[in-house]
């Protein structure tokens, strides 16, 4: 056996290395660290660890600066996903991911492992997943092959979701044209596992068996993370062999096969084969836990013939998974994979040399010193620019050309705010017999936990267009709404994953917008002590050179004692409406400015963090003192707007009390202020009252009944009419698509 | 009552049926591997569950339905036994024979997510028993191949013989072809045998059996059964 | 060997999928299509060399798996 | 005059199908059978009477809608 593997030709080698991506700068460190050129699996090996996707490289130095600790908090950011305590001996274990590239060249096979892979994030830490998210942007739906990708992107979430049987609860979708040449999917997973038993990656104890199991390897996808690592171009096309495709009953047998495993003891570490897949599965299960690694290859199931090592190492095959098991141990996990009629092969063992040497056919493949691998990746603090302030725009400068119901009417039938309803129509949202809040009936999904009377509330939010037009205020928003929305169903907020959407990190007001979003969000994490327990950054979101807009997408979780506790947002009759928070009528970046004035202009709202905290712990109080029969917060379209949609969601109207006077009409009724909730009580007064106490602004606007929403002195807007125009976009869209 | 759900790879409505069924009966039932060659002794209820069993690649149901297991539950039948196959399980009754007919992909061709009404066509089987005739109430739909279909001489067979037992139908218990959303033949959602103790339906009933997570509006179904075999 | 197992939805059976696939067609201005059904195709490796023994063998296979002859009929052939 | 276009999976691509089938067919007793590939076949009748220009038909409407190139091979038979 010799002691080096095949050297690639030091010309062909360093063309190579930039085909894969490596930097000229890059690819130098890679000769320093190896001390001479590197073998063909080599450079895969570095050129995918060393991409954007894998190495965080452009973000690191900002990621950071987010809160990542709380007394609940088990695990932060680092492992396959987050863990929170939530109480009675349990924990959360959640994330959310981006599948922004796959879904844009194949809809259905991107968004389907998009779900798969998150899905994997989680169980690989011992937990059931009890639900998935999704959040969604999408460009025009006259853009060209949009709707196919809207089409697509639904069906495989739901093709794949339904059938592994996680109920898909909640999401959000907006539609912008700076989406057109590049939708996001972002797919969020939280699961349940009893707090004493999470299982890590990293790896220990020389000579213990590393054990591959799951589907077999094909050559799909081999140098995925190193595409959603670069920019679209118009020859994208190309890249399509890329594509992987999921097998979600495969990935039902590996839930079920896994769990039953992690209840013996004979697992030390796991790890799901993600993006690189088996490289980076291995390397950072070995650097984890600062030992070695030695793979022999031969014995890798494989679906297809003749594959080299290279193609074994960076195929993105899914549905597979990487353990280290304890030694003698692999009978018993074999027999488990072999019920559940899952590949299993013993494909090497831990060493105590620091290295990962990879063998295949007798002859050395790859021999890399771990820790400069990890510690020598690149780290960039790029240039930034701050994206210049936006003045504030004066509501009374701008006039009403419809009037309230005309407008309510178009808002609420308008793409960002119509009803999701014939997307979550797709999904199996009920699945578990645990859903208590699905889809539509609350701001956030109230799932509760087998066997306990605890639930978990979920919420994915972003206002992406307050990012571009302010990225740190933007950030603290998108912060802020999860927080509310979690809040707005009664649930205490203990946790977030994001998400971290953005354009080319080398532009400096790309950097910039990303620096300054994180800034945003971690004021927001520290002053509601919302910590970020897990993440995920897709960079290089652009269409020949057009970014998308900034998309931190936020993934909110918190907890409810008792499921019962939990309110919807549907309103019934003989109720008072009470406004909790501050109405200054800020139309700036507002729907209402969008789609009824015509302009996207201005400053948006801003986020005073302490009024956050103080009406939501007030309103998140009187919920679970059971005097809330509905609470719905107020986000994308203002008061009237949120009205309509507690008055659609429980066919039943309300009669209002006249906007105050020193507002413009429009501004009162449509604008964005933050920090706001409407909550329907059986007592108004003392509700009020209450308010005052807790010096929480706090305003009657009026009682619902009836069938329409009845304005002082205005309009009758039927609750019917409503329906209609909320319901008919989505299925009109896509009628034939 | 005894009852025993039985797993097939890639089933996934097993634990909800399994709430279900302690509800009623204060035990859980036991739960059966589809390698399984024999039922054990005594059992009151086979159930095969919802979810996609082998994927629902090729035909739903179509493998889980060649399962080993399969033998025993068909002899159960032969014998008189009670069978309930919802979703998954109704599909796997067809492709296995014990009842009439096929589902074939929903005629929007997506996947049907959404609550629907279903009328009781016959409340004197141990499934219904706790309804009344003409009984509507409300189930979680999910799946993408519920569109029954059988020939019209089935068809009629199924009717002249009283062996429908379940349609869609609107909350006040019209038949229309809006509430039959996956097209289904003659709005059918569930069939029974001959013998009136094989029970196919698509809706989940088991997803409304609890007041705190969605009603109660299924829970009857599993009264009836418990009601049925109380004695057991 | 490799065998070709076709399975097409019975005359009198609705095909939604066909239906659907015609609807698509029209809708992209292609002309001059009329009926559509849709069906499945399985290639089948068989080890079987003798044409008659294999083509018993996926008949076989398609009668008590890859077809539901309750919906569906199927044709076999080989390659 | 009818055209049959028949759509399969691109070689290397994942099957699940066709794995699920082949482990199916091995579960009876079906013994011999090696790769299983799970595809579409999907029937136009068309108004067309010259082949050629019926194939040709047939291939656009395959590359435009009844086959995902992405992931996808077809082939077009007359009959
Ligand atoms: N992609 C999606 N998948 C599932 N549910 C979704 C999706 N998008 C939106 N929803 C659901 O639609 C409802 C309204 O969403 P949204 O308008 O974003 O709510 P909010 O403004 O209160 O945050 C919520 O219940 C949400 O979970
Ligand atoms: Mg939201």
């Amino acid at each position: 056996m010799t002691d080096t593997p095949a050297l690639l030709d030091p010309a062909r080698a360093k063309q190579l290395a930039a085909e894969f991506g490596l930097k000229p700068d890059e690819y130098d460190r890679v000769l320093a660290i190896l001390g001479r050129t590197p073998s063909l699996t080599e450079l895969g090996v570095f050129s995918v660890m060393w991409s954007e996707h894998c190495s965080y490289k452009s973000s690191r130095v900002w990621l950071r600066e987010l809160p990542t600790k709380a007394p609940w908090v088990i695990q932060g950011p680092g492992e396959n996903a987050g863990v929170i305590d939530i109480g009675e001996g349990l924990a959360a274990i959640f994330k959310m991911e981006s599948h922004n590239h796959p879904s844009f060249i194949e809809p259905y096979q991107g968004a389907a492992t998009g779900v798969g892979g998150i899905l994997r994030d989680v169980f690989t830490m011992g937990a059931r997943p009890i639900a998935n998210l999704n959040a969604l942007r999408f460009g025009t739906p006259d853009a060209p092959r949009m709707k196919r990708v809207i089409d697509g992107v639904v069906r495989g979430i739901g093709g794949y979701g339904n059938c592994v049987g996680v109920p898909t609860v909640g999401g959000e979708v907006n539609f912008h044209p700076a989406y057109n040449g590049n939708p996001l999917v972002n797919a969020m997973t939280v699961g349940i596992a009893p707090a004493d038993r999470i299982f890590l990656s990293a790896a220990a104890g020389v000579g213990n068996p590393v054990v591959y199991v799951g589907s077999k390897t094909g050559r799909d996808g081999i140098h995925g993370a190193t595409m959603a690592s670069a920019e679209f171009s118009a020859d994208s096309e190309e890249k399509r062999p890329t594509v992987q495709i999921g097998d979600p009953f495969a990935e039902k047998l590996l839930i079920e096969a896994c769990l039953e495993l992690m209840a013996t003891d004979a697992i030390v570490a796991i790890q799901d084969m993600g993006a690189a897949g088996l490289t980076s599965s291995s390397v950072e299960m070995a650097g984890k836990g600062g030992v070695g690694i030695e793979l022999v290859l031969d014995d890798v199931p494989q679906r297809e013939t003749g594959m080299s090592a290279y193609e074994m190492m960076l195929s993105e095959s899914q549905e597979r998974m990487l353990m280290v098991l304890k030694p003698g141990r692999e009978a018993v996990a074999e027999a488990i994979f072999t019920k559940w009629e899952l590949d299993f092969a013993v494909i090497g063992h831990i060493t105590d040399t620091g290295r990962i040497t990879i063998r295949h056919k007798g002859a050395l493949e790859a021999d890399i010193p771990l820790a400069p691998l990890e510690s020598e990746a690149p780290l960039y603090r790029r240039p930034t620019a701050e994206t210049p302030k936006l003045p504030v725009l004066d509501a009374a400068s701008v006039a009403d050309p419809l009037g309230p119901e005309a407008a309510l009417l178009k808002l609420v039938g308008s793409l960002d705010l119509c009803s999701r309803r014939w997307i979550w129509d797709q999904y199996d949202s009920m699945v578990g017999g645990q859903t208590a809040k699905r889809p539509g009936a609350a701001d956030a999904a109230v799932v509760r936990i087998e066997d306990h009377s605890r639930a978990l509330a979920m919420t994915t939010d972003c206002t992406p267009r307050y990012c571009l037009a302010d990225p740190e205020a933007g950030g603290a928003q998108a912060v802020a709404e999860a927080w509310r929305n979690l809040t707005a169903v009664g649930a205490k907020p203990l946790a977030i994953t994001d998400n971290m959407n953005f354009g080319n990190p080398e532009k400096p007001e790309i950097m910039g917008q990303f620096a300054s979003a994180v800034r945003g969000m971690a004021a927001a994490c520290t002053a509601l002590d919302f910590p970020v327990v897990s993440g995920n950054v897709s960079l290089y979101n652009e269409t020949e050179g057009r970014a998308i807009l900034p998309t931190p997408a936020i993934g909110g979780v918190g907890v409810l004692e008792d499921v019962a506790q939990a309110v919807g947002l549907a309103l019934a009759p003989g109720l008072d409406l009470v406004l909790i928070g501050e109405t200054r009528g800020w139309l700036g970046q507002s729907l209402w400015l969008r789609e009824i004035a015509g302009q996207e202009a201005g400053a948006p709202p801003p986020v005073d963090l302490a009024a956050e905290r103080r009406n939501g712990d007030f309103v998140r109080g009187r919920i679970l003192a059971g005097t809330v029969k509905a609470c719905h917060d107020l986000s994308d379209g203002g008061l009237l707007v949120a009205l309509a949609e507690m008055a659609m969601a429980g066919d039943t109207g309300a009669t209002l009390l006249p906007p105050p006077a020193a507002l413009p009409a429009h501004a009162h009724w449509f604008g964005e202020d933050q920090a706001r909730y409407l909550l329907a009580v059986t007592d108004g007064a003392a509700l009020l009252a209450e308010a005052a106490a807790a010096g929480v602004p706090a305003t009657r606007i009026g009682r619902s009944g009836g069938e329409a929403l009845v304005l002082a002195g205005g309009p009758s807007i039927s609750v019917a009419r409503l329906q209609e125009a909320h319901e008919r976009t989505l299925p009109a869209l896509m009628a034939d698509g | 009552m005894k009852a025993a759900i039985i797993l097939f790879p890639g089933i996934n409505r097993e634990r909800d049926m399994a709430l279900a069924l302690a509800r009623v009966t204060g035990r859980k039932p036991q739960m059966l591997w589809h390698r399984d060659t024999a039922l054990p002794a005594g059992l009151d209820l086979v159930v095969l569950p919802g979810g996609f069993s082998y994927g629902d690649y090729l035909r739903c149901g179509a493998m889980a339905a060649q399962s080993p297991i399969m033998q025993a539950v068909k002899a159960h039948a032969a014998r008189g036994g009670h069978v309930l196959g919802v979703c998954n399980g109704f599909q796997m009754l067809t492709e296995a024979g014990l009842l009439p007919g096929a589902l074939l992909r929903n005629a929007s061709l997506r996947f049907l997510s959404m609550d629907c009404q279903m009328k009781v066509e016959r409340a004197d089987t141990a499934f219904t028993n706790r309804f009344q005739r003409g009984q509507v109430f409300r189930a979680t739909m999910a799946h993408g191949d519920g569109n029954y279909f059988a020939d019209d001489a089935t068809l009629d067979r199924l009717e002249g013989e009283g062996l429908v037992a379940l349609r869609y139908a609107t909350p006040q218990g019209e038949v229309t072809a809006a509430a039959n959303r996956n097209g289904s033949a003659r709005s059918i959602a569930g069939v029974l045998s001959p013998n009136l103790r094989v029970l196919g339906l698509m809706p989940h009933p088991e997803n409304q059996v609890d007041p705190l997570i969605d009603g109660t509006d299924g829970l009857p179904l599993f009264e009836s059964l418990a009601e049925n075999f109380a004695a057991a | 060997m490799k065998a070709l197992v076709t399975v097409m939805p019975k005359t009198g059976v609705l095909d939604p999928q066909g239906k659907a696939i015609g609807h698509a067609l029209a809708g992209l201005g292609f002309a001059g299509v009329g009926e559509v059904r849709a069906g499945k195709v399985i290639e089948l490796e068989l080890a079987e060399t003798d044409p008659a023994k294999a083509r018993a063998a996926a008949e076989e296979m398609a009668r008590k798996l890859l077809a539901n002859t309750v919906i569906e009929s199927f044709s076999v052939s080989l390659a």
